[in-house]
Order: structure tokens, then sequence, then C-alpha cells
């Protein structure tokens, strides 16, 4: 929930730019992709990738850690029970750039990714599925424990 | 020469389960090495798998991909003794193809 | 020939407890000087030295005595006989882990890493178990000055009352300043610390 | 993988002294969940594989693979020869550890410098190191192999007697010794267990598991790396790579875990 107000807000220039995706082809070249990874926050990221700002879902299997002991590596496995699942975006609120990964899935392979990704801090991840009637997204909440003897 | 990656295929009724270790420094561009200079950004932007000539599965990746990133996936349409390709593109340009046998 | 006295040695110090003077020469050779760690550090104080030598096995009493009064004897209570600083500094000292390692920078200042043995604000759940839990501190023990002054001797030399105990002599041996302590006072004493919610 | 973490987590059931309690055996659980999560996927493995390319591959100014290399079970033979380190090598005659055979070998067979060696005894990212890759094919070559150490030898005894020592030995501004976090049960700091290394099954459960995959620095490292960064922690001067404490202590923690079968190499924090 916090996720649609605060990361998703629908600003009038957000709105129309995710009207003016409507008329593009489905998906941007890669390389346009590229800008969107230097994005510092979730909206920004998604208005570089031309996306309007998903909803909620429970369809979404979402499996991270509650606690990480370390956040070099955060192991996550998503998989998408939505129908015509094509992408899958994974992003890490508060890293200093938002967007770790995007999945695409030909016809005949599952909407299913598993990884690990670093972490900063504390931070919800979430997980986004780009299908033909709209995104959907769901969110984990992963804190990121101090460790050792010497900081 | 980047080192070959680590590739696991194996069917599971008619889906082909694809875990792999991939050798990379992952480096984001904010971590300092121990002279406290920044170590400059590093790592893998894409890496695709194809299977018989097909393309089964695409992935982008930003620097926050864990350091020798593990990765897997599933897919349909293979048989057991069929290969599939994984090949990676890092920011420096360089790249690396490795094969595996489906199981 | 130096192997057969090695051997022999070896033989001589299979007992923890005499090994402790004739090893000092060979860790010496074993280990190197890196930033601010230098060979000294390898050196022993008296308690250090008593500490090492009892080790794994009980102290006698006259041994503890004798580890107790040399430590009583350092500690300085505050120059203002303040003993309370502030506890949203106190919290940063008993987070950090940093400090007095080879990889650390001399110039910024150390941590306490409290909660590395110690449970204190319940909001940190990562903490360690060497020590005992110190949450509700103040609120468990009020702040009358008897209660001040053991604390702040436990903060400045744990071997006072507990010999070789395994919490450093944070104010005898330098690790943090006067005001560092006071200010983890704060953290344990202030009835608006996180540690007594 | 499983039984690695779960043996870890032993114990800390013991924990339940107060309500907050509750919360440190809830933060163990999710723990429980991060390291399971990792399965047998360990990145360790790259290692290995590079290391094996190593050891066949004839390298060094000599042009020497190490097929000539004695572990201590005789020329060539690496499987089960890291469950049987430290010991005597009547060549060199000194007790050497896995790294200090590895140096011993590739200087005397493969001409190698020594100090370029030591160089990148450690790797960081693009700088890889040798020593570590072959020390992961090595260790891997033991799985399952029971850690044996006779000490016949009297230098070995020695060698014991010196590691006992240097665990026991208190010193530097903080009063550390390897004992003050690892002579206890069930001890953690923030959340990481401590390994009681003074009874076999503490010892087995640390010693079996290294060399690791280290995932904070996303490196494997060896047992020595091991103990050198205990060190740093503990505020003392640098420990010399395969000098006699390094190689000591390994051995004191080896004979406390005799009888453990190695499963290394593993994936830690």
């Amino acid at each position: 929930m916090p996720l649609s107000r605060r990361n998703f807000m629908v600003t009038a220039v957000q709105a129309s730019v995710s009207m003016l995706t409507l008329l593009a082809p489905r998906w941007v070249l890669a390389a346009d992709r590229r800008p969107a990874f230097d994005a510092t926050a979730i909206d920004a990221a998604l208005q570089a990738l031309g996306l309007p700002p998903p909803q909620d879902t429970a369809e979404i299997l979402f499996k991270a850690p509650e606690i990480a002991e370390n956040g070099a590596a955060v192991p996550v496995e998503v998989e998408s029970r939505l129908p015509n699942t094509r992408a899958m975006l994974l992003l890490v609120e508060k890293n200093p750039h938002v967007l770790s990964a995007r999945f695409e899935f030909p016809a005949g392979t599952e909407p299913f990714f598993a990884t690990r990704v670093k972490m900063a801090e504390t931070s919800r991840i979430h997980a986004i599925a780009l299908t033909d009637s709209g995104n959907f997204y769901t969110t984990r909440l992963v804190k990121v424990t101090l460790g050792g003897c010497g900081g | 020469m980047p080192d070959p990656m680590l590739i696991r295929a194996v069917l599971k009724g008619e889906t082909v389960e694809v875990k792999a270790l991939i050798a990379h420094v992952m480096e984001t561009g904010q971590r300092k090495d121990a002279d406290g200079k920044l170590v400059p950004a590093h790592y893998i932007e894409t890496l695709t798998a194809t299977c018989g000539g097909r393309q089964v599965f695409r992935a982008e990746w930003g620097a926050s991909i864990a350091r020798n990133p593990y990765l897997s996936f599933r897919f349909k349409g293979a048989q057991a003794g069929d290969k599939i390709t994984l090949t990676w593109t890092d920011t420096a340009g360089a790249s690396r193809s490795d094969e595996a046998t489906i199981r | 020939m130096r192997r057969l006295a090695l051997v022999l040695w070896g033989l001589l110090n299979a007992l923890p407890a005499q090994a402790a003077e004739p090893v000092n020469e060979r860790l010496r050779d074993s280990f190197e000087a890196k930033n601010q760690a230098t060979l000294e550090r390898l050196e022993q104080d008296e308690t250090q030295q008593l500490c090492t030598r009892y080790a794994p096995t009980d102290l006698p009493a006259e041994v503890a005595r004798r580890i107790q009064s040399l430590n009583q004897s350092t500690i300085k209570p505050p120059a203002d006989g303040q003993y309370l600083g502030d506890f949203t500094r106190g919290e940063a000292i008993a987070q950090r882990g940093t400090g007095w390692q080879s990889s650390d920078d001399p110039a910024k200042p150390a941590g306490g890493n409290c909660y590395a043995c110690h449970q204190l604000a319940a909001a940190e759940v990562a903490y360690g178990n060497l020590g005992p839990s110190l949450y509700h501190y103040g609120k468990l023990r009020g702040a009358s000055a008897e209660v001040l002054a053991a604390t702040w001797g436990k903060l400045y030399n744990s071997n006072a009352t507990e010999p070789c105990s395994r919490m450093p002599r944070f104010g005898h041996r330098g690790i943090l300043d006067e005001q560092q302590l006071k200010d983890l006072m704060a953290l344990l004493f202030d009835p608006a610390s996180p540690v007594n919610q | 993988m499983k039984p690695l973490f779960a043996k870890r987590l032993r114990g800390l059931g013991a924990l339940l002294l107060g309500s907050f309690a509750l919360t440190a055996a809830a933060s163990d659980d999710a723990l429980r969940e991060y390291r399971e999560m990792f399965g047998d996927d360990n990145p360790a493995a790259l290692w290995e594989a590079r290391g094996e390319q190593l050891w066949q591959t004839a390298r060094g100014p000599q042009h020497a693979s190490l097929a000539a290399c004695d572990l201590g079970l005789g020329p060539g033979v690496v499987k089960g020869a890291y469950a049987q380190l430290p010991r005597w090598f009547a060549d060199t005659a000194r007790v050497e550890d896995l790294e200090s055979r590895l140096l011993t070998c590739m200087t005397e067979l493969q001409g190698f410098p020594r100090d370029a060696l030591l160089t990148t005894r450690f790797g960081d990212g693009e700088r890889k190191s040798d020593l570590e890759a072959l020390a992961a094919y090595v260790v891997g070559a033991s799985r399952g192999a029971e850690i044996r150490l006779p000490l016949q030898h009297p230098a070995e005894q020695a060698a014991w007697a010196l590691g006992q020592a240097a665990f026991y030995y208190r010193a530097g501004p903080h009063d550390f010794s390897c004992a003050t976090c690892h002579a206890q049960a069930d001890k953690r700091i923030r959340l990481q267990t401590l390994p009681q290394l003074t009874t076999a099954e503490g010892a087995r459960e640390a010693y079996t598991h290294w060399p690791a995959y280290r995932i904070s620095q996303g490196e494997l490292r060896t047992f020595e790396w091991r103990l050198q960064d205990c060190y740093r922690q503990q505020r003392f001067p640098q420990l010399k790579f395969a000098s006699e404490v390094a190689v000591g202590l390994s051995l004191f923690l080896a004979k406390t875990a005799e009888g453990g079968a190695m499963a290394a190499p593993a994936i830690r924090r």
C-alpha cells in the first residue's frame, strides 16, 4: 500500500507520459532502457521505461528473506501467476540506483527468475510484472543487519 | 579472458530449470579500494539464453546485481541432450558465451 | 639443534598456564606492523599477562585480587563531576564498530561497538550476547550516585570489578574519550534514551 | 547445505531468557531463511573450477604444472590431502598448512617468485588470487574426508602448542584474544553465531567449512585469511601469511576439529 502512495503518485507529467506509451511500440529498444538503470527513484525509473504506475496484486509470488545477514547478496525468487507476463522488473527502493534488473520471458518461458541483489540498507524491494493487461507489483521489506566485530 | 560460467540445465517434466553462476566483479562504481580510490563501475548489462536457435530468456542488469551473479530461470520446449547457450556482455564491452547440455 | 630446542619448548609448554611469556617473542616474528596496528600492541601489561597465563582455567583468588587492585586505581571520574552526556551520540557510539583496527582511519572517532555484545535499545535486533542485556538499564536501577559511579567504573575499566573481563577497558586504555563515555552513560541512564523505553 | 546452517544455529533456543529473547529468536529464524535461500549454488565453485585448471596447466618460469606437488599424501595426490593438513614436510623441514605448501610448490616446482605470490595472496575483484583458486580446488577434493592429524612428529606437537598459546594470548588496546569470543557456547556477535573453538563440535563447525565464499566480500577466502581478519578485528598487528602462528593456530584448531568431515568450500556471511 505505501508503495502506491509514496512512489507511484500519478503526477500530471507521468500521466501524460503513460498516455504516450499507449501509442508507442510495446517494448522500447534495449539501449533506450539503459537510462532507467541510472534512476535514483522508483517513479523516475518507471518513467524512463515509459511505464504507468502499476497496481498492487497478490498474483506475484515473491520470496525474499525478512532479514538479510549481509546486504552484499540478498537472494530473491519471483514468479508471476498473471497471464501473459512478458517481463518483470526488480527494484530496490533505497539503493542509489533503484532499478536492479529487467527480465524478459519469450513465449514458452515461465515468468520466473531467481537471483541475488545488493542492498545498500534496509529497504522495500518491488517486483513488477509487465503483462498484456497492465502492470502489477508486489513488495517485500528486507532488513539488512550490521555484523561483525569491527563494524 | 573472463572465467567460464557454471551452468546447470535440468529437465523436470516439460520444464527445463537453468541455474548459472557467473564470475564477474559487478562493480557499482561506488566502492573504494584499499587505497581509498573509487573503483570504476564495471558490470554485466545484458545476458541472453538461446536454445535451438531460439532466445528463451533475456536479462538486463544494473550494477546492483550481487558480485559473481547467480541466475535461475525456467523454460519449456526442449529435450534432454539439447544444448543451451548463455551469453553476457558487460559495461566494458567484454562478453562471454558458455554452453551446457540439458540433463 | 634449534629444532630440538623448539620441540622441547613445545613439550614444556603443553600446559597453557606455562605458555604465556616465552610465546611473546615467537608471536612477534609472526606479525608485522600495519598502519596504526604496530608491533607494540603485542606487548602485554601485567593484567594481560596474568589473564593469559591463567587462561582458560579459573584465576587463583590472590591473582584476581591483584588484577582488581591494578585496575581499580586507574579509574578517573569525569573532571567536572557530570556523568551524563548526550544519549543520541551515545547510541551512535554504541552502534559503531570501527576504531583501532589496522584498516581504520585513526583520525576518525572510534566506536564502542556495544551492540556487538549487548542488547540496548529495543529497536536494534542485531545485538550480540557475549555480555548481559542492558535494555532498561537505567529504568531498572535508577540513577543514584552509587549506581552512576559503579557504571562509570565498569565502562572505564571493566577489570576493576571483573578480572579478565571480556569487555575492553574503554577509559583506561584510551579507546573512548571522556565525552564518549559520558554519552554512553546517557544512553544507559537518560529516561528519554531508547534504552529506557 | 541445510545441515551447515542448521548446525550453526543450534542452541539459540537457550536464548529464551526474557521477553526480548523472542526478538532474537525471530531474527534467527529469518537468518536461517536467508542462509537457506543460497541453497547449493555457491560461487566458490567458480574458484574451484579455476583452481583445477591452474593445477593442471604448465605455468611459471619453469613451465611446470603442479602434478608433482606433494600435499602430504604423495606427489600429485589431491584427494583427501587437505583433511590431513597442516603437517610436517621433510623436504622443507617445516610444518606447513595448505597455503604455505602451495607457496612451496609454486616456488620450487614452477619457479614463481615468492614475493609476487604473496602480493596476490588475497584476491580483490579483478585482481584474482591464484593461491585462493588453488586452495579452493584442493579443499574441494577433500569434501567428506575426515580430519586426521596424528601429530606424531615433534615439530607438529610444537606447532600445536604455539597455536594453543596464541589462541589464549591476550593483548592490544582492547585486551582481546581468540578466546574472548570463541571459548563459550551459544554466543553471538550481533547476529553472527560464534563457534566455540575449544570443543570438538564447535571447532568442526568452523574448520570444516573453510575456505569459504565470503558474501560480504564476493571473494573466496582461505583459513589463513580467516585468521588474519580475526586478528585485524582483535586490533592486533597483521598476522604474516604462512607464519609460524598462522600455521600453528590452523593446526591447533584442526586438531580440535579432528574426526569432523570436511564440507568446504562453504558459503559464509
